[in-house]
């Protein structure tokens, strides 16, 4: 298990994200699986910059964990700002033409597509998001 | 993120983007591209062989961008992207309502028959 | 056309409900769709309320406006805050059983349901929520 | 918004709710309900003849109590709503997850045989 906590801030992002791909890396991931897992932990955390603390600061706290049977990588991201359920969102039409096509909601939609699994729960004044990814067969 | 005009074929800009399009950069692509409409330019072809990096932040300029240019009957041509970053445009659908060419030449043909 | 303006405050929501209720009157509504108008209004007035504005307090504009051809009661309720379309929102499961049932979601469902149209529009940094009900034929 | 027990047939306590469940008066139900099931009373029967009005936040009221009871085996049971309320009820589903009787006189009855 590896958890580091950071200041909800932009400049904090990269550091954020590339603990979390290095640890992907240790368990097998490919170089692709493992740029889509930075994609969908880096939307989730640009939302919680943008969004979850409209009234000032807060942080950020990033925890893996590697699991066993079923292997899986387990991803928590949590923050203590407005409770928002990710879940809760319409996928966008992503069929609809130019002029139909709604501007936004992209960044969630792509979590969810990218990741194998994505949980959200409230805990304690918590958002508390699992971004979860199943590493290749050990062979 | 590094925006150069890099070629001009009769009406036809063709822009060459470098580096990422992020939550930091998008804002910058949208602002340079809504200035050179501002001056005239209404067909835009995007050079992406440089682009590493596309996230939503990305998307959403690209697609102010292309309503803003079909507000004005222009057009916007995107051409040469590395296969992760077409894996984006594909889960999110924008293949299917930005035009998306393999080479900026065959994007250029495109840009002036069309 | 008829508008009122007052602080996102609880206390004012009574007086707001019931401007909009008292119009409805006018325009020929029954006795249950004022009740159900009352209901819609006063869900969308509660989430500005409690969400709209996180860090302060802020204004509530309601604005009812009587179409003819056809004949519709519009109420345009804006505010200024944090950006929220609640058309984004999916559906709430209403056929799970009582453990597998979410808690929230009811109030912009409510909405959608009482409504004969929802619009959301977001307007020089205002949201802008259109609720549109059509009045009985006049005969 | 006034709660008061009203009655109390074996284990079964008979609530009446007067007035409005609305944003402000829903919690104080919550507040209530969840007091007597913290005392051990677990079967309600929620006696709504003179409850006036309805929204979304006394329906969250009243499926958190629900879930509460659910977890300590306990049950609840609705009685004698009115036409506005049930509409409420019925266009959320609730209708399907909680029990709702004619009569309070029909839930108690099906409360202790239960
Ligand atoms: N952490 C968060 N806290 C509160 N609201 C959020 C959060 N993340 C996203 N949202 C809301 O969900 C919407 C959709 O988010 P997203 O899919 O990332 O697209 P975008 O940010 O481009 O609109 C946002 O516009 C915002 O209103
Ligand atoms: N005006 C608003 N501004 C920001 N977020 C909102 C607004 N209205 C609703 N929301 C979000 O949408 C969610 C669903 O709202 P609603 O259906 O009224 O149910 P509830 O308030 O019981 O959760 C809320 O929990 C909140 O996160």
């Amino acid at each position: 298990m590896f958890s580091i906590q950071l200041t909800a801030k932009i400049e904090n992002m990269e550091v954020l994200v590339q603990s979390v791909s290095s640890i992907a890396g240790k368990m097998g991931f490919t170089a692709k699986r493992i740029r889509e897992i930075e994609l969908a932990v880096e939307e989730a955390l640009v939302n919680i910059i943008n969004y979850a603390y409209p009234c000032g600061v807060g942080d950020i706290k990033i925890t893996c964990i590697q699991e066993d049977s079923p292997r899986a990588f387990v991803i928590e991201i949590e923050d203590t700002g407005v409770a928002f359920d990710l879940l809760s969102l319409k996928d966008p039409d992503i069929s609809a033409d130019l002029s139909e096509r709604q501007i936004g909601g992209l960044g969630i939609f792509l979590i969810r597509k990218l990741m194998n699994d994505v949980q959200y729960r409230r805990k304690n004044n918590r958002n508390v998001l699992t971004l979860v990814a199943y590493p290749p067969n050990e062979t | 993120m590094e925006i150069v005009k890099s070629g001009k074929e009769n009406n036809l800009l063709v822009v060459k983007v470098t580096g990422r399009m992020d939550a930091v950069t998008a804002p910058e692509f949208e602002k340079q591209l809504t200035a050179w409409i501002d001056e005239g330019e209404i067909v835009f072809v995007i050079d992406f062989s440089m682009l590493e990096y596309i996230s939503s932040a990305g998307l959403r300029s690209i697609l102010v961008i292309a309503k803003k240019l079909k507000s004005v009957n222009g057009k916007i041509f995107l051409a040469n992207m590395e296969e992760s970053v077409n894996e984006v445009f594909e889960i999110s659908g924008f293949n299917s309502i930005i035009p998306i060419f393999d080479t900026v030449q065959a994007a250029v043909r495109h840009g002036i028959a069309s």
